[in-house]
């Protein structure tokens, strides 16, 4: 589904990936892990968009990412979550998913001007969606609550609920456990569970807590200095000398 | 104005007064101020008293059909009444109107899309520049051509907003990687640009007349005038003058341009566009990562913020009957810039109050104020204060005559509002919105 | 909810303001208005960077109404001054013109400094017969669309820059540099400077613009290049002054000559030698050789403390012109706005401080008196004593 | 409206090139002086101080008003001129600065934490009440709508760069030598002290090599001359520039406001006096613009209560074209303006034979600048800021 080859994106004279290869088969549960600066976000800024490799090709769903924008390769079905929670937080929870349903409404200006009856549908069509995706997550009740007024926890999920709202085929999610305590992160990974059974959609996760990295993937790969340095099932990764070298190493030096 | 616009008329109000109740004081505060107004064609408070019943109205927990109704007698009836017994006020009712009009547009640029325009004044000029030199005897300066007829008004109405939207894009284009401040600067630089060349257009070609302006400029075809005034004649009655009619004829064509406006502004916000600039606005990264595309959104927002003042610029030029480039200066994008900010960014009635508010203080409030301390100066009236004993107003040295000072007031009024009330006087708020017939899916666990 | 509460602190101060209504408080005008008073209304920009000469527009008038009322105040009526501050902004100037001529005691106004306000504003000033002398507005505009209210005792471009170009010619110059300051007034004296140059025989070595107003070196690059004859600048003293002092500074030796907005002290002030012996045209006669003038001189000095500036005397004279029309129509009874226009144009051979004024048809001044002045000193406080080159009788332009 | 079309004087052109150019230069500092006000305090607030065109205005007046006492009381003619106009500029400094303390502390500090665009307002606001505050305080003090500069003689006259030209060459070498050897006298910890301190004679040596270079190949007759006032400028601009270096980065008082600068709320957490620094950084800015503004003034010789707008806006135009927050580009910035603007002024009338002409230089730094931003959105020396996903 996703096949990135060859990927490498330097910053100056920093190189950030460097020769990454990564596939992404149908209904998995991928993984990436690694240690803080191995480049695992600025892969996924790559994989949106955000930033154009100096080298390599992305082919997604028979389609060359490179070159494209983060908006078109969102319209393609690849949609993304944060690290740091990106809503926007002065508008309600409701309209947060409304907006991430933008390129799925077959609407144009003049319609809105007109308040055609394509318009009347595709709001009806949008808010009812809307209504079940907050209903998935779990957040109807707040529908027009502020988003900047949610708990941590529920902005998470709408974070998910709105990034759902593109009707993505893959998903991918950038640490969302990060700073969920360990019931939160529990009910997330069944929640993650559901979104891959239930939607029946392909997931991407960057994750530093191992114990819902190795309970919920298919698959890990490990970055360290931008490089891939292993790949494989859990319970290979788990075992690969060079990953543990990665992390322990480290931090034994860093001590 | 639609649901959900202002709180009232919902169930959810727990007045202890009832509706019907307020819908008679609604009635009656707008009888008696429309009646004052009349009575004391020079009273300030008395007109300030009427135009404030249109925000009672609003406000008033009535049914909205009985807000619409009474908004469109106030505006269309009574103002225009009031307008007969002393002009003045009509002017400042037509002024607020094309403010309204600019502050809405500006609105959608900066207090919708998070863009800060710092020229806005362009686009107002090109609207005015382009019907004032096509419809006045500069055409034939310019281009050799018999100025255009008065009917051609209408069209260029709608040319108007296009020429200004298609200048929005084009200012929109280079700029569009730009954030922030660099944006605001280069938006700047565009007004200065269009007001500079306004300025300096009458060579080589003599396209604008440069800084001695074009007049007259054309007006609009009365095409009911001639028939009326037979009718009028025939009851032996004096025939209305063209002069005596224009007033209200730009005061009708302000207010529709502005409903027109409220309408679009209103339904634009509240669709995928609207949700897109806020989206914009809020975080730009985020919301192109969700798939908005932003040179679009943003082409689309500087176009119809654009449009709005480019209609307006044309009705200012024709209602004006003179140009020039001293009306479009960088002050005057910094004017509306601020009534789009003290009345509160990014809803309509903030535009509109803020317009309203800013051009009423200008035009009338600071004026009487300096106008009354200089009745009492010149009749040499002796102001009594405890402690510090009396003072003769008339020994007040000339320096100090109150209306050079108009614009101090003004600024100390805008750093007080800003201080006591930084969202606007009327904040943003967030539509709420029932939400029907969701299918019953299963609940995630809300232990978060 | 915060907007609920709001919602309803407005409504409590709409209510109470409702209040005050029925009580009959009435606004400033209501309350200042008694009988046997009549208004003479100023209009100029009294704020912003082009207040100076704005001020001494209202203070010059607010002179000519004091001087004048007395003969007014035997006849029982009390005349009051009202100042409007047109901010320089056509829009402002239209809204002040209404309110104006809402007031029915306002029987004439004196105004404006700016040509694009004036002609928007007089639009209104007209459908009300109200008076207006322009006391500095020198676009044919204001008076070609003959229009039986709107008089004017300044010169206009098409005279003024005439007269400026005969004299550079008389001077002997043979190349001319002409800057202007990209206003309705400047540009307007200069280009008409510019053609008559032309007419003449005269080299233009250049022709420029600008709305600089510390900076000229980059414009004085090209006239040192050219090295013409004599500097033509067309605007107001506050920027030619520097821009003459930085000419000056810069080695060059050409001759300078300026219209009437070169007329004040402040000239030498700021450019202190730069401009001693260089010329200006003005209808304000030079106050060696008129005793009104010097008297306006002085008195302004007295009242406001300072010299007058260019424009103030002339709205000396309007103020006292639409005085003596109303002075005489109240003979007849209680003065009505047509019939003080009407008495205004007809003002014939009217002594003020600048010159003898009689109106044409379209209330233009029907002949004119030009000076060419010379400046002696870099001294502010010699500024009377400047020399009179010449007059020059013209009538009024024809275009 | 018969616009003769006169072919190109291309000798002409040439000729007065390195007269454009030096005029440029020296209204680029004058802008420099302006823009690094600007650039201070938007540095750390992020915050266009919209009131520094009139806070530098009321430096102008100040400094103004200073020399006029001196002249009154005949000491101005005594004393020796560099003395009388430190007088004015300090105090000029002074005054501004605590204006401007006084400003944020009244219209900015109560909004700290509100909208963007909410100081702005209250800034104009400022702006407004400023403008008209001075021109009411000198009506009624001296009944004047301009203050004059007293003229100086010495500052007024013409130094004759051209001749000058190698010794200024030469000068340049030999400041760039002290610069060297500060540099390498520092050992240690106070290494980066010293390498700061040598800013000063870098940048001079660098400006006066560059223009002593430019003079000996565009005036070989060596007939150019520079006004003695505009050097003190450039000087003074110099002088502030790498003060202004030295202090944000080698003072403890530089660490805090570069702390406050990135993150408010860490800065405070580290024990730093946010409102503190915020104060003193508007001192800073405020001292700048006050000494820019007696500068400007006795560099044109006059000044209104209005006078601060155009030159603020130009030198907020030059803040971010060398890319706002950043000093040295701030500088830079200026003297592109400054260039730009100079060869618009003197050329595109002399190009066009008439036709465009120097009231188009605005609209020529405007597009100049609109196409320096499209390539470098972030200014010339601006740093790219990536933001953290």
């Amino acid at each position: 589904m996703l096949e990135a080859r060859g990927i490498v994106k330097r910053f100056g004279g920093l190189v950030a990936v460097n020769q990454v290869d990564f596939n992404v088969q149908e209904g998995m549960i991928a993984s990436i892990i690694g240690p803080n600066g191995a480049g695992k976000t600025t892969f996924f800024n790559v994989l949106t968009g955000v930033c154009r490799p100096e080298a390599g090709s992305l082919r997604f769903g028979g389609e060359e990412l490179v070159g494209r924008r983060p908006d078109q390769i969102t319209a393609l079905g690849m949609c993304r979550t944060f690290q740091n929670i990106r809503l926007f937080g002065n508008m309600t929870v409701l309209e947060n998913v409304l907006v991430g349903m933008h390129t799925r409404l077959d609407v144009r200006y003049v319609d809105a001007l007109l308040r055609t009856s394509l318009f009347h549908d595709a709001e009806r069509a949008a808010l009812k969606r809307g209504g079940e995706l907050l209903a998935f997550v779990g957040l109807r009740d707040v529908a027009n609550e502020v988003a900047r007024n949610l708990p941590y926890g529920a902005m998470r999920r709408l974070e998910i609920a709105r990034a759902l709202a593109s009707s993505p085929r893959l998903l991918l999610l950038d640490e969302p456990t990060a700073g969920m305590n360990p019931a939160e992160s529990q009910a997330l990974m069944g929640f993650l569970r559901r979104v891959r059974e239930e939607l029946k959609l392909t997931v991407v996760l960057i994750e530093h807590n191992m114990r819902v990295v190795m309970s919920i993937s298919d698959r890990i790969t490990v970055l360290d200095y931008g490089e891939k340095i292993s790949e494989g099932p859990p319970e290979h990764v788990q075992s690969d000398p060079r990953v543990v070298e990665a992390y322990l190493g480290r931090q034994a030096r860093a001590h | 104005m639609t649901n959900g616009a202002a709180p009232a008329a919902s169930s959810t109000r727990r007045s202890a007064i009832p509706p019907a109740a307020w819908a008679l004081i609604a009635l009656a505060y707008l009888a008696v101020s429309a009646w004052s107004s009349v009575r004391l064609p020079n009273s300030l408070f008395a007109f300030l008293f009427f135009l404030s019943s249109l925000f009672l109205l609003y406000y008033a927990p009535v049914a909205t059909v009985l807000r619409v109704v009474l908004g469109a007698v106030a505006l269309l009836l009574l103002m225009p009444v009031i307008g007969a017994s002393n002009a003045f006020y009509l002017e400042v009712a037509t002024q607020v109107g094309i403010f309204v009009a600019l502050a809405l547009g500006l609105n959608i640029v900066v207090g919708l899309a998070g863009l800060l325009d710092l020229g806005y004044v362009a686009f107002f000029a090109v609207g005015a520049y382009l019907w004032a030199v096509m419809g006045s005897a500069q055409a034939t300066v310019a281009f050799g051509i018999a100025p255009l007829a008065s009917w051609w008004f209408f069209p260029f109405l709608v040319l108007s907003v296009v020429a200004a939207g298609v200048a929005g894009v084009m200012l929109g284009l280079p700029v569009l990687r730009l954030r922030g401040d660099y944006l605001a600067i280069v938006t700047l630089g565009f007004g200065e640009v269009i007001r500079v060349l306004a300025n300096n257009l009458d060579k080589p070609i003599n396209f604008t007349n440069g800084p001695q302006g074009i007049s007259p400029v054309g007006r609009p075809p009365l095409f009911f005038l001639d028939a009326w005034n037979r009718w009028l004649a025939g009851m032996g009655r004096a025939p209305w003058e063209e002069s005596a009619v224009y007033p209200f004829v730009f005061y009708f064509l302000v207010i529709a341009v502005v409903a027109v406006v409220i309408l679009v502004t209103h339904r634009v916000e509240d669709s995928h566009v609207g949700r897109a600039w806020t989206a914009i606005r809020e975080d730009e990264a985020a919301a192109v990562t969700m798939g908005i595309p932003l040179v679009r959104m943003k082409l689309l927002a500087f176009a119809t913020g654009a449009s709005f003042a480019g209609v307006m610029g044309m009705l200012f030029a024709s209602k004006q009957y003179f140009i020039n480039p001293e009306s479009f200066t960088f002050m005057e994008s910094i004017g509306v810039l601020a009534m789009v900010i003290l009345g509160g960014m990014g809803n309509i009635p903030g535009a509109i109050l803020g317009a309203s508010l800013v051009t009423i203080l200008n035009l009338q409030v600071l004026k009487d104020l300096s106008i009354w301390l200089n009745g009492l100066r010149q009749a040499g009236t002796i102001v009594t204060l405890p402690i510090i004993g009396s003072y003769n107003l008339a020994s007040l040295p000339a320096q100090l005559e109150p209306a050079k000072y108009e614009r101090m007031v003004f600024g100390v009024i805008l750093i007080l509002m800003m201080i006591f009330r930084p969202q606007g006087i009327l904040p943003s708020r967030r539509r709420a919105r029932e939400l029907h017939d969701v299918a019953a899916a299963g609940e995630v666990a809300t232990n978060a | 909810m915060m907007s609920k509460s709001w919602g309803h602190v407005v409504m409590a101060v709409l209510v109470a303001l409702s209040l005050t209504v029925p009580l009959g408080l009435t606004d400033a005008m209501g309350a200042a208005a008694s009988h046997g008073t009549v208004k003479i209304a100023t209009q100029s920009p009294l704020s912003g960077g082009q207040s100076v000469l704005g001020v001494g527009i209202k203070d010059g008038a607010t002179l000519g109404v004091e001087q004048a009322q007395a003969a007014l105040a035997r006849a029982g009526w009390r005349v009051l001054v009202v100042p409007f501050d047109d901010q320089a902004k056509p829009d402002v100037g239209v809204a002040n013109a209404k309110r104006i001529v809402a007031d029915r005691e306002i029987l004439g106004v004196v105004g404006h400094l700016n040509s694009g306000v004036a002609i928007p504003s007089s639009e209104v000033y007209k459908d009300a017969n109200l008076v207006m002398v322009s006391p500095a507005n020198t676009n044919p505009k204001i008076t070609d669309r003959g229009y039986k209210n709107v008089n004017r005792i300044v010169g206009r471009d098409d005279v003024q820059g005439p007269v400026g170009a005969q004299f550079a010619k008389s001077q002997g110059a043979k190349s001319v540099y002409i800057i202007h300051d990209k206003t309705a007034y400047g540009q307007g004296v200069a280009e008409f400077f510019r053609d008559d140059a032309r007419k003449l025989g005269l080299t233009i070595a250049g022709f420029e613009g600008t709305e600089e107003k510390s900076s000229f070196d980059a414009i004085i690059t090209p006239i040192e290049a050219k090295n013409p004859d004599l500097i033509y600048f067309g605007g107001i003293y506050d920027q030619a002054a520097v821009f003459f002092k930085q000419v000056r500074e810069r080695g060059i030796k050409a001759k300078f000559l300026g219209p009437d907005g070169m007329d004040s002290p402040e000239l030498p002030k700021i450019a202190g030698n730069a401009v001693v012996g260089m010329h200006y045209t003005t209808v304000a006669g030079p106050a060696a050789f008129y005793p009104e003038a010097k008297t306006f001189a002085a008195n302004f000095k007295a009242k406001f403390g300072r010299d007058p500036e260019p424009f103030a005397a002339q709205a000396f004279d309007s103020a006292r012109i639409i005085i003596a029309a109303i002075e005489n129509v109240s003979r007849r009874g209680r003065p009505d706005r047509a019939s003080v226009a009407a008495a205004v144009r007809n003002t014939k051979n009217w002594k003020g401080v600048t010159g003898t004024i009689s109106f044409d048809g379209r209330g233009d001044l029907a002949k004119a008196k030009y000076f060419v002045i010379n400046i002696v000193s870099a001294d502010p406080a010699k500024w009377g004593s400047n020399k009179l080159v010449r007059g020059i009788d013209v009538g009024p332009g024809s275009r | 409206m018969t616009t003769a079309v006169a072919a190109i004087d291309f000798e002409l052109l040439g000729r007065i090139f390195p007269r454009v150019l030096v005029d440029g230069i020296l209204l680029g500092f004058v802008y420099s002086l302006i823009a690094l006000g600007y650039t201070m305090v938007y540095g750390v607030l992020e915050f266009i101080n919209f009131a520094h065109s009139e806070i530098f205005m009321v430096g102008a007046f100040i400094g103004a008003e200073v020399l006029l006492i001196l002249q009154a009381a005949r000491v101005l003619a005594a004393s020796p001129p560099l003395l009388s106009l430190l007088a004015s500029v300090l105090a000029a400094g002074v005054i501004a600065g605590l204006l401007a303390v006084t400003i944020e502390r009244v219209a900015y500090r109560p909004l700290r934490g509100a909208p963007r665009l909410v100081p702005l307002i209250s800034a104009i606001g400022v702006s407004f009440f400023l403008q008209d505050l001075v021109r009411m305080i000198w009506a009624l003090h001296r009944n004047a709508f301009y203050l004059t500069y007293p003229p100086i003689e010495v500052f007024n006259q013409r130094f004759p760069a051209g001749a000058y030209a190698l010794w200024g060459g030469a000068a340049a070498v030999a400041i760039a030598a002290i610069g060297w050897l500060m540099r390498r006298a520092g050992r240690g910890v106070a290494r980066a002290r010293f390498e700061s301190l040598s800013m000063l004679p870098k940048y001079t040596s660098i400006a006066l090599g560059i223009v002593s270079v430019g003079l000996l190949i565009l005036d070989p007759n060596r007939v150019l001359t520079v006004p003695v006032k505009s050097l003190v400028v450039i000087g003074a601009s110099l002088l502030v520039l790498s003060v202004l270096v030295y202090v944000v980065n080698q003072t403890k008082l530089g660490m805090a406001i570069r702390a406050v600068a990135e993150d408010q709320a860490t800065a405070s957490l580290m024990g730093v006096n946010v409102n503190q620094i915020i104060s003193v950084t508007f001192l800073i800015g405020g001292l700048m613009g006050g000494i820019a503004g007696a500068l400007f003034g006795l560099q044109f010789g006059t000044v209104n209560p209005y006078s601060g707008f155009i030159p603020g806006l130009k030198a907020f135009t030059a803040a971010v074209l060398g890319g706002i927050g950043n000093i040295p580009g701030a500088m830079l910035g200026g003297l592109v303006l400054g260039v730009l603007e100079a060869l618009a002024g003197s050329y595109l009338s002399l190009i066009s034979g008439g036709a465009f002409g120097a009231e188009y230089k605005d609209i020529f730094a405007f597009s100049v600048l609109i196409l320096i931003l499209i390539f470098r959105p972030r200014g010339l020396l601006g740093e790219v800021v990536r933001e953290k996903l």
